[in-house]
C-alpha cells in the first residue's frame, strides 16, 4: 500500500504531470502555429483587438454574464470552477510536496479556506451532474464523457477531504490517499487529450474565431480542382453583360 | 515515405527523452545524470559524442579530398551528403559537449584565453575552424534554391579548392590532436592503448571510419528513401578502405612490438579482452570481408562492414577516452542511462536536420519527393481507419508532438527525485543496518568505522522501548533521512534549524515573536527551545537533549552518544577501561575479528553499502 | 620556491589540518561520495588524512609539480602556476572541461558534481596567504609539526637529513623530489607512498614534455597537408587538362 | 453511375421528428439543388469534399480548437430562438455543432484514427449526411449563440462550413442556388433577373415620383465614373422597396454626395455567405470589377444585412486585404451626414411609434447598432426599443437565405420568427424598422401570418419622408443640369 502511495505520488505523478504540462504547452502551441498558418494565409490582416480581447476577459471574468440566462447554472458552474483552480494549486499540503520535489512552493491558501472550497467543489460538481442528467437540452447534447467528469473530478476532492478529516472517512486513511493520488494523477494526465483543454485554450478562442472568419482567395477554386469535378461550374469564365466598358475592363485584365 | 515518417517520429522521441534529461542535467547539475566522478570525469559524453562524433564526420574531409584534390569524379555524387553529415556530425560534437561542459556557457573563453601547450586548445580551434570551412562548403547547397544568394554562391564556388585544402588541413591536425590528448596521461592509459603514435593511429583510423561512415550513410538512407543506392561507388570505397584497415591494423601491432608491449596481450585482464574485440571488429573483420569481392558488391555485406567498423572505432575512441584508463582505483564506470539518453538524442537531432536538408535542398542527385503534399491532390483517407489526419506538414507537427512530449514525460517520471541529488551516495551504513545485528558505523563513509553489537546494546539498556535512549528523531516531515542530512560532515557542526523554512508561509507560517521574545536581541541564544513546541518529538524516556539549532558534527555526536553512557556504565560494571578510546576504535577495521563481521559485512555489501576491501600489507 | 614536507611518521592523524584548510577556505559541508571514500579528498576537502594500517596516516593533498600537467592541459589557462609556485586555480576562466582532472598523474583534482555551476577544485598551497609570507592553514596548526612549510631546497636537505639521521626508521626516498619533474609538496615516510598515485612508478620525465612534441608538430603539420594537398590538386588536375587535351571544358564548378 | 435525387426520395428521406409540447412542426419542403451528382456515395463524397476544404482554407485550426474546447454545456439552448420554438434537439446550436464535429473528429483527427483502428467505428453514414443536411440549413445563422458560448465557440461558422461542404456535393437550397447561378453566369447578373433597360427605366420613374412628391430634383446617376460611392443596394430595392432607394437618393441629394449606380454589376446580394465560400468570393470580386472599372473611391452598400456583412468583412479578404476599397452601409453615411449638420429631418411627419429591429449580420459584429438609433431619435418622437435588442437581438426568422425559400414561408412565419412576432407585438409600434432586405420580407410575411398590425420599412423610407431639402445651398451641377425643372416647381 505504501509502496503504491509511493509510486503514485512520485514517478507515476511525475509522468502525468509532465504529460499535462507539455500536452497543454503542445496543443497550445499548435494552436498558435494554426492560427499563423492561417494569419499569413489571409489577405485580410485587419483584427479587431479590442473587440476579441473584451470577448475573451468577459468570459474568462464572467461576473456580468452570470444574472443574464441561466443564472442558477452560471453561478454553480463559476464557483465549480473557482474551487477546482485554487484547492489543488494553493493548498498547503500540497505546496509542501512542490517544496520537496522541486525546492520551492507558493503561497498557500488558509486550511479552513480549503476546506471550504473543496465542500464547494463536491456540491457544485454533483450539482452539475445532476443538472446535465435532468436539463432535456442538456441531456441531448452530451456524450458519455460529459456524464463521467464533473464526476471524476469530485473523487480527488471527496478523498482529499475525507484524508484530512478523518472521522468522517469511510475506509483507513491510506485508502483514501491512495484513490485521491491515483484519481488525481488519472484527471491530470487526461486533461490535454479532452475537453477539459478549454482550461487553457478559452482564452484564444475568440482569436482563432476572429481569425477563422476571414477567408484565403481563391481556396474555392483549388477545391472544385481537387475535388475533380469536371461538370461542376467553377464560376470562372463569366459571360458579361453587355455594356462596352464592362467587357473592356475584362479584356485589360486578362491581357495582365 | 511512410517510413521516413516513422524513423522521423522515433527520433523525436529520442529527443524528447532527451529534453527531459537535459532539463535535469542543468537544473541539478552534471551529478545528477552521469555516472561520472572525481575517478573518472570523463565519460560516455567524451568519448563518444565529441571523440567519435569528431571521427564519424572524417567522410567530410576524406570525400572532398577525393573528389577536388584527386579529381575522381565518379564520386561526386556522394560528397555533398558526405559534406553534411560531417557539418551536422561536428554541430552535434558542440551541441553534446554543451552537455558535458560544466560551465558551458564559458565555451567561448578558448578563443580569447591561448595556452599553446594544450593538445585540446588546438582541438577546440580545429574544430571552430573547420566548422567554419564546412559550412562554407556547404552553403551552396542550400543557397541554390535562393536566388538573391547567387552571388556569394558564386564567390563561395570559386574559392572551392582552398577551402577544401584548409579543410584537409584542419582535419589532420585535429584528428591526430584527439590522440595528442591522451599523450599527457601516461600513467593513466592502459598500455596496450598508450602509444606515442596516438595521434597518427588516431588519423588513420579517421580516414577509415569517414569511408566506412559515407558508406553507411548513403546505404542506410537509400533504404529509408527507397532510393537506388549508389553500391557500385561504395564498392570503390571500400575497396581503398580495405588497405586503410589494414594499415592501422599493422601500425597497431607494430607499435605494440616496437614499445616492447606484446606481453601485455598474454595477460587475463578485461583490458586485454576488450583489445583483441577492439581489433578484431575495427579491423580483422572488415579488412577480411573487403577483400571478398561479393562482400564489396552486396548492399548488405557493405552494411555489414560499415557497422562493425564504425562500432570498433568508436569503441575504440570510448577506450582511450576514459574505459580502459588503469588510475580509477575501486571506481568502475558504466554510463548512465541519463548519458546515452542524451547521446542518442544528440545524434536524433543530427539525423533530423539531415533529413530535413536532404528534403529540402538538392543533398542527393535525386530529392526525395513527398506524394501526398501535391497541393492539388484529392485527400486520401487511410484503408484502415477511414480517416485523413491533413497535409503532411500538419500531419508531422501532429504526431512529431505527441511522440515528443509522451516521450519527455517518460523521461521526467524515469529520472528519479531523491537521488538526482545524492547519486553517488551511499545510504548511511549505521541507518542501513538499524535493527540489525551488528552496525558497522561509519560515518563519513571512507570505510573506517566502529564495530557496534547493536543487538547487545539493545538488550543491555533495557531492549524494550530503549530504542529512543540512543535513536532521536527524524527531521520534520522527513521519513528516512541519512545521518548526513544533519550531521553533514564528519567533523564540523551542522544547521540542524531550517530558519526560512519555520518562517515561510508553506512551512511553519511562524511570525518572528513567536520565537523570539520581544525586546530581547534576536539570536539563538533568546530564541525558544526546539522542544517548546515539537514536544513530541523525542519520547520523554530519551537521553537526549534538544537544545541546539546547530547538530553537533557527526563525529561528536556519535561520541557523545557513545561516551556518555560507556562513563556512566563504567562504575557499575566496574570496567574502567569502557570509556576508552581503544574500547571502541579497536584499530582498523582489518584488525576486527573478520569472523564476526562476516556474515554481517556480506549482507551489507550485498545493500550497496561499499565497504573497503581490507588492506594488507 | 616554497614547499611544504610532510612526516608521515609524525602524523598522529588528528585532522587538524584538515579542519583549518576547511575553516581558512569556508568550505561547506558535502555529501560523503562514494568515490570520495578512497582517499576523502572531495570538492569541499581539499587535504585529507588516509589512514593506513597500523595505526598510519598519510595526509594528501595537491602535489603542485615543478612541470603540472594540469597546468598544460587546461585549454584556457584557468590552472595557473603562480611565482611561490603554487598551482592554482581561476574559476571565471573555467569552462569546465576536466582535462586537468584527467591529466593528473595523482588524481588529486576535485569537481562540484552536485551543483548548478561547477568548479574545479583542489587544494591551492594558500597562495594568497604565503604570497604574504604567511604559512598554509595545515602547516600552522599541525600539533606535532608532521607537516611544515619553507623553501624547497631546504626542506628536501631536512628530509634527506632526517633520512640519514634515522637509518631504518624511513623508507630511503623523498617522495615528490623527481617524480614527474619533482614537486612542492614532499613526502618522507616508513611506508610505501605509491598507493597516492594508485600503485603506478611514475618516471621523472615532465608529463607536458610529452605533447609538446605532438604540438610542436602541429604546425608543419598543417603547412606540410595543405601544400601536399595543394599540389596533388595541381598535378593531377594539369594531367587531366592535358589528356583532354583540345575540349576545353571547365570542371568543377559547372559540376557544383 | 450519377443519379438525380428523385422527388419520391427527398419525400421519404427528409423527416422531422416531432414533440408533442413543441408547435407542430412540417416537413421542411426544402428543394434542395440537384445537379448531376452522384447521390450514392454521400458520405465518400462528403468527406472528400470536407478534406478538399479543409486542405485550402483556414478551417482546419478552427475546427481542431473547437473539438478540443467544445464542453457541451448547453448554455446556446438558451439563446436560439429557433430552439425555443421548436424544442427540437436538432436545432440546439451546440448539437448541430456536433454534427459537424463528431465527422471531423472521427475522420480528421487522432483520436478518430485510434477510434477507427481500435473500435473498428465505420464512421460516417448516409444517415449521419441526411441529419446534417436537415439540421443545417434550418438554422439562420443568426450567430446568437456565439455571445452565449463560454468557451467562444462559433456555431455560425460551423453551421457556415457545414452548408458549403453539402453545397459542395449538391445539397443546397435549390432556391439560393438558382439565383446565384442567376447573378454570376446568368444574363442579367444579379439575382432576380432584373436586364438593365428594366433597371433604368424604373429608376427614371422613380426619379419622377421624387419630383412630384417632393418637388425637387432627385437623379439617380448612373455609370458615373470617379464617383466617390459606388452604391450597391439589394436587388430587390429596385423591385420591391422603391422607398427605401427613394430615400437612398433623397439623403444623397441633401447631402450632396458623389454617387452612383453601375449597369455592369449593382446587386448587393450575396447568397454565398449562406452557403458557400467559394460564391461568396466570386461575388465579392464582382463588387471589386465594377468598383474598378467606374474608378469609385468607396463602396456604399444598400439597406441589407448580409449584403453589408458580405462587402465589408470579405472585401478585403477577397480583394487585396489593406489595398481594397472601403466598405461602408449607407446608414453609416446618412448618420455621419446628420451628425455633421449636413442632413436635416423634419420631426413632426413620422408620429407613430417606431420600433427597430437589428439585422443579426450587421448588428452582431457590433458594426451598426446605434447609428440607425440616433438616425430614428432624430425625427421619430416615439421610438420604442424592442427587448432584447442590439447585439443581443433576435433574428427574424429568415437569416442564412432560409428567406428566400418561399416553400417554407410557414415554417418561418410560425417557428423561426415566432418569438420575433411576439416581440414586434410588445413593442405596440406602427413602424418596425428593419433596414435589411431579407428581415424586411421575413417580418412582412411575419406579420401578416401572425396579424400583427405593423409596417415594416427600411430606415431610408422613414428618412425619405422626413427629409427637409436644403433648396439655397443645392449643388450647381444638378441645378444646372435640371434647371429647367427646378423654375418650374419654384
Amino acid at each position: 500500500m505504501h509502496a503504491w502511495i509511493e509510486f503514485g505520488s512520485g514517478p507515476l505523478f511525475r509522468l502525468c504531470f509532465a504529460l499535462m504540462l507539455l500536452g497543454l504547452a503542445r496543443i497550445v502551441v499548435l494552436t498558435i502555429i494554426g492560427m499563423v498558418e492561417a494569419y499569413l494565409r489571409n489577405d485580410d490582416k485587419i483584427i479587431n483587438w479590442r473587440e476579441l480581447i473584451g470577448k475573451t476577459v468577459s468570459w474568462l471574468f464572467p461576473i456580468a454574464k452570470l444574472l443574464k440566462k441561466r443564472p442558477v447554472y452560471s453561478l454553480v458552474s463559476f464557483l465549480f470552477h473557482i474551487g477546482l483552480i485554487l484547492t489543488p494549486l494553493f493548498l498547503a499540503a500540497h505546496l509542501l510536496l512542490w517544496e520537496k520535489s522541486i525546492g520551492f512552493a507558493w503561497f498557500a491558501i488558509p486550511q479552513s479556506l480549503a476546506d471550504y472550497l473543496t465542500l464547494i467543489v463536491i456540491v457544485c460538481g454533483l450539482t452539475l451532474f445532476l443538472m446535465r442528467a435532468l436539463y432535456g437540452p442538456a441531456r441531448a447534447i452530451s456524450r458519455k464523457q460529459d456524464y463521467i467528469w464533473p464526476l471524476l473530478l469530485v473523487i480527488p476532492f471527496l478523498t482529499g477531504y475525507m484524508c484530512v478529516n478523518g472521522r468522517i472517512s469511510p475506509a483507513t486513511y491510506q485508502w483514501m490517499m491512495l484513490i485521491h493520488i491515483f484519481s488525481g494523477n488519472l484527471i491530470t494526465v487526461m486533461i490535454p487529450f479532452t475537453k477539459i483543454a478549454h482550461c487553457v485554450l478559452t482564452p484564444l478562442s475568440q482569436l482563432v474565431t476572429g481569425i477563422g472568419w476571414k477567408f484565403p482567395r481563391g481556396a474555392g477554386d483549388k477545391v472544385i480542382e481537387t475535388l475533380g469535378y469536371k461538370d461542376r461550374p467553377t464560376w470562372v469564365e463569366q459571360p458579361r453583360l453587355g455594356l462596352e466598358k464592362v467587357t473592356t475592363v475584362e479584356k485589360e485584365a486578362a491581357e495582365k | 515515405m511512410n517510413r521516413v515518417r516513422n524513423f522521423k517520429l522515433i527520433l523525436w522521441m529520442i529527443i524528447g527523452l532527451g529534453a527531459a534529461v537535459a532539463t535535469a542535467r542543468f537544473m541539478f547539475g552534471l551529478g545528477a545524470v552521469t555516472n561520472l566522478s572525481d575517478r573518472v570525469p570523463w565519460g560516455l559524453w567524451i568519448g563518444f559524442d565529441v571523440m567519435s562524433g569528431v571521427a564519424l564526420a572524417s567522410g567530410g574531409f576524406v570525400l572532398t579530398a577525393t573528389v577536388y584534390i584527386f579529381k575522381l569524379d565518379r564520386f561526386h555524387s556522394i560528397v555533398r551528403p558526405a559534406i553534411l553529415t560531417a557539418l551536422l556530425g561536428y554541430i552535434a560534437v558542440a551541441v553534446g559537449l554543451l552537455f558535458d561542459l560544466g560551465l558551458p556557457w564559458n565555451i567561448w573563453h578558448m578563443m580569447i584565453y591561448w595556452n599553446l601547450h594544450s593538445p585540446l586548445f588546438e582541438v577546440g580551434w580545429c574544430v571552430m575552424l573547420y566548422l567554419t570551412v564546412l559550412l562554407l562548403e556547404f552553403f551552396p547547397v542550400p543557397a541554390e534554391k535562393y536566388g538573391f544568394l547567387s552571388k556569394i554562391r558564386g564567390f563561395l564556388t570559386k574559392l572551392r579548392l582552398p577551402l577544401v585544402i584548409a579543410g584537409i588541413a584542419l582535419s589532420t591536425l585535429h584528428q591526430s590532436s584527439l590522440g595528442s590528448l591522451f599523450l599527457i596521461m601516461p600513467y593513466n592509459v592502459h598500455p596496450l592503448w598508450y602509444s606515442p603514435i596516438m595521434p597518427v593511429t588516431f588519423f588513420i583510423s579517421a580516414i577509415g571510419l569517414g569511408l566506412m561512415m559515407v558508406t553507411f550513410e548513403s546505404l542506410f538512407t537509400g533504404w529509408l528513401y527507397r532510393r537506388e543506392q549508389e553500391v557500385d561507388l561504395l564498392e570503390r570505397l571500400g575497396a581503398a578502405a580495405r588497405w586503410v584497415f589494414l594499415l592501422y591494423l599493422a601500425i597497431r601491432l607494430g607499435d605494440l612490438a616496437v614499445r616492447d608491449q606484446l606481453g601485455h596481450l598474454s595477460g587475463g585482464e578485461w583490458q586485454v579482452k576488450m583489445f583483441w574485440f577492439e581489433l578484431v571488429i575495427v579491423a580483422i573483420i572488415p579488412t577480411v570481408l573487403l577483400f571478398i569481392r561479393a562482400v564489396r558488391r552486396s548492399a548488405a555485406g557493405l552494411m555489414t562492414v560499415a557497422i562493425t567498423g564504425v562500432t570498433g572505432i568508436v569503441l575504440n575512441r570510448i577506450n582511450v577516452g576514459g574505459l580502459v584508463h588503469i588510475n580509477r582505483g575501486e571506481t568502475l564506470y558504466l554510463p548512465a542511462w541519463t548519458e546515452i539518453v542524451i547521446t542518442l538524442a544528440v545524434i536524433a537531432g543530427a539525423a533530423l536536420v539531415f533529413l530535413f536538408m536532404a528534403e529540402r535542398f538538392k543533398v542527393w542527385e535525386i530529392q526525395p519527393v513527398d506524394p501526398d503534399a501535391d497541393p492539388i491532390k484529392m485527400p486520401e483517407f487511410h484503408p484502415v481507419d477511414s480517416s485523413w489526419l491533413g497535409k503532411p506538414e500538419i500531419v508531422a507537427r501532429t504526431k512529431y508532438s505527441l511522440g515528443f512530449i509522451i516521450a519527455a514525460a517518460v523521461g521526467f517520471a524515469l529520472l528519479s527525485g531523491e537521488p538526482l541529488e545524492s547519486r553517488g551516495v551511499d545510504p548511511v551504513p549505521a541507518q542501513q543496518a538499524r535493527g540489525g545485528d551488528t552496525l558497522w558505523i561509519d560515518g563519513n563513509l571512507d570505510g573506517y568505522g566502529v564495530e557496534f553489537l547493536h543487538v547487545r546494546h539493545w538488550y543491555r539498556s533495557g531492549s524494550g522501548e530503549s530504542c529512543v535512549e540512543c535513536h532521536h528523531m527524524n527531521l520534520p516531515l522527513d521519513r528516512n533521512s541519512g545521518c548526513y542530512h544533519c550531521h553533514s560532515d564528519m567533523y564540523l557542526p551542522a544547521d540542524a534549524f531550517r530558519h526560512d523554512w519555520h518562517s515561510s508561509p508553506t512551512g511553519g507560517k511562524l511570525a518572528c515573536h513567536e520565537c523570539h521574545q520581544k525586546g530581547v536581541v534576536r539570536a539563538v541564544e533568546s530564541a525558544k527551545k526546539c522542544d517548546e513546541c515539537h514536544n513530541d518529538l523525542i519520547p520523554s524516556e530519551a537521553s537526549i537533549e534538544v537544545e541546539q539549532y546547530m547538530a553537533v558534527s557527526y563525529a561528536d555526536a556519535m561520541h557523545h552518544l557513545c561516551i556518555d553512557c560507556h562513563t556512566k556504565e563504567a562504575v557499575p560494571r566496574e570496567n574502567p577501561d569502557l570509556p576508552r578510546c581503544t574500547t571502541c576504535h579497536k584499530g582498523q577495521r582489518d584488525i576486527i575479528d573478520a569472523t564476526v563481521l562476516d556474515s554481517d559485512r556480506r549482507n551489507l555489501t550485498g545493500k550497496r553499502t561499499l565497504l573497503p576491501p581490507i588492506h594488507q600489507e | 620556491m616554497k614547499a611544504i614536507l610532510t612526516d608521515t611518521t609524525k602524523c598522529i592523524g588528528c585532522r587538524e589540518c584538515v579542519i583549518a584548510c576547511k575553516t581558512r577556505y569556508k568550505l561547506d559541508n558535502s555529501i560523503p561520495r562514494r568515490w570520495s571514500a578512497e582517499d576523502g579528498l572531495t570538492a569541499r576537502n581539499w587535504t585529507s588524512i588516509i589512514e593506513r594500517p597500523d595505526s598510519k596516516y598519510v595526509r594528501k593533498q595537491c602535489r603542485h609539480c615543478i612541470e603540472p600537467a594540469c597546468v598544460s592541459a587546461c585549454p584556457v589557462n584557468a590552472l595557473q602556476k603562480n611565482k611561490d609556485g603554487a598551482v592554482v586555480y581561476d574559476s571565471s576562466k573555467c569552462m569546465g572541461c576536466r582535462y586537468c582532472m584527467m591529466a593528473c598523474p595523482y588524481g588529486i583534482p576535485r569537481y562540484d558534481w552536485d551543483r548548478q555551476v561547477p568548479y574545479v577544485r583542489k587544494c591551492i598551497l594558500c597562495a594568497e596567504y604565503i604570497s604574504d609570507g604567511k604559512q598554509p592553514a595545515c602547516t600552522e596548526v599541525c600539533p606535532t609539526e608532521a607537516t611544515i612549510f619553507g623553501e624547497r631546497d631546504e626542506l628536501i636537505a631536512e628530509a634527506h637529513r632526517r633520512i640519514k639521521a634515522n637509518p631504518g626508521k624511513y623508507i630511503n626516498r623523498v617522495w615528490g623530489e623527481h617524480e614527474v619533474g619533482g614537486s612542492q609538496v614532499l613526502y618522507i615516510s616508513d611506508i610505501d607512498l605509491s598507493f597516492l598515485t594508485y600503485g603506478q612508478p611514475l618516471g621523472d620525465k615532465p608529463l607536458p614534455d610529452r605533447t609538446a612534441s605532438a604540438m610542436h608538430a602541429v604546425p608543419y603539420a598543417f603547412v606540410g597537408m595543405g601544400s601536399l594537398m595543394a599540389g596533388i590538386g595541381w598535378v593531377i588536375g594539369r594531367r587531366m587538362k592535358n589528356e583532354e587535351g583540345g575540349k576545353d571544358k571547365p570542371e568543377g564548378e559547372e559540376n557544383e | 453511375m450519377k443519379q438525380l435525387i428523385t422527388e419520391e426520395e427527398r419525400k421519404t428521406a427528409f423527416k422531422f421528428p416531432k414533440k408533442e409540447d413543441a408547435i407542430e412542426r412540417q416537413r421542411l419542403p426544402v428543394r434542395y439543388h440537384v445537379e448531376d451528382f452522384d447521390v450514392e456515395n454521400r458520405p465518400r463524397r462528403f468527406l472528400e469534399a470536407f478534406a478538399a476544404i479543409l486542405k485550402h482554407t483556414n478551417y482546419r485550426f478552427v475546427l481542431d480548437h473547437y473539438v478540443k474546447v467544445s464542453a457541451k454545456c448547453s448554455r446556446c439552448a438558451v439563446a436560439c430562438q429557433v430552439y425555443q420554438a421548436t424544442g427540437d434537439n436538432e436545432d440546439i446550436p451546440c448539437y448541430r455543432s456536433e454534427l459537424l464535429l463528431s465527422v471531423y473528429r472521427r475522420h480528421f483527427t487522432m483520436s478518430g484514427m485510434l477510434r477507427g483502428r481500435i473500435f473498428g467505428d465505420p464512421g460516417l453514414t448516409d444517415q449521419h449526411v441526411q441529419e446534417m443536411a436537415d439540421s443545417l440549413w434550418n438554422c439562420t445563422a443568426c450567430r446568437r449563440c456565439y455571445f452565449e458560448c463560454p468557451v467562444g465557440i462559433d456555431h455560425g461558422m460551423i453551421t457556415h462550413l457545414g452548408r458549403y461542404i453539402l453545397s459542395e456535393i449538391g445539397i443546397a437550397p435549390r432556391a439560393l442556388v438558382v439565383s446565384t447561378r442567376e447573378q454570376l453566369i446568368g444574363k442579367t447578373q444579379n439575382t432576380s433577373a432584373i436586364p438593365v433597360p428594366a433597371l433604368l427605366d424604373s429608376l427614371e420613374f422613380l426619379s419622377e415620383e421624387m419630383e412630384e412628391e417632393k418637388g425637387i430634383n432627385i437623379p439617380f446617376p448612373i455609370d458615373q465614373e470617379g464617383a466617390e460611392y459606388l452604391f450597391i443596394p439589394a436587388v430587390s430595392d429596385f423591385l420591391m422597396e422603391a422607398d427605401t432607394l427613394m430615400g437612398n437618393a433623397a439623403v444623397f441629394k441633401a447631402t450632396g454626395g458623389s454617387w452612383t449606380i453601375g449597369t455592369g454589376y449593382f446587386d448587393g446580394i450575396n447568397y454565398g455567405l449562406f452557403y458557400s465560400d467559394h460564391v461568396l468570393e466570386k461575388v465579392v470580386q464582382k463588387i471589386e470589377a465594377e468598383a474598378k472599372r467606374l474608378n469609385a473611391k468607396k463602396i456604399l452598400i444598400g439597406e441589407c444585412g448580409h449584403a453589408s456583412r458580405s462587402a465589408y468583412f470579405f472585401y478585403p479578404t477577397f480583394c487585396g486585404g489593406k489595398n481594397a476599397l472601403p466598405v461602408i452601409n449607407c446608414m453609416e453615411y446618412a448618420f455621419q451626414a446628420l451628425k455633421e449638420g449636413r442632413l436635416k429631418l423634419n420631426p413632426d411627419i413620422v408620429t407613430e411609434r417606431v420600433t427597430y429591429h437589428d439585422p443579426c449580420n450587421i448588428s452582431r459584429p457590433g458594426w451598426i447598432v446605434e447609428q440607425p438609433r440616433e438616425i430614428l431619435k432624430a425625427f421619430c418622437k416615439n421610438f420604442v426599443e424592442m427587448t432584447p435588442n442590439r447585439r443581443d437581438n433576435i433574428c427574424c426568422g429568415g437569416g442564412g437565405g432560409t428567406v428566400s425559400i418561399d416553400e417554407i414561408r410557414p415554417y418561418r412565419t410560425t417557428v423561426g420568427g415566432r418569438a420575433k412576432a411576439e416581440q414586434i407585438r410588445a413593442t405596440g409600434a406602427k413602424y418596425c424598422v428593419a433596414p435589411c432586405a431579407n428581415c424586411k420580407k421575413q417580418l412582412r410575411e411575419l406579420v401578416e401570418d401572425n396579424d400583427i398590425d405593423c409596417e415594416i420599412v427600411g430606415l431610408h423610407d422613414l428618412l425619405y419622408k422626413a427629409i427637409i431639402f436644403d433648396k439655397e445651398k443645392e449643388p450647381g451641377v444638378t441645378k444646372q443640369d435640371n434647371s429647367s425643372n427646378n423654375e418650374e416647381e419654384i
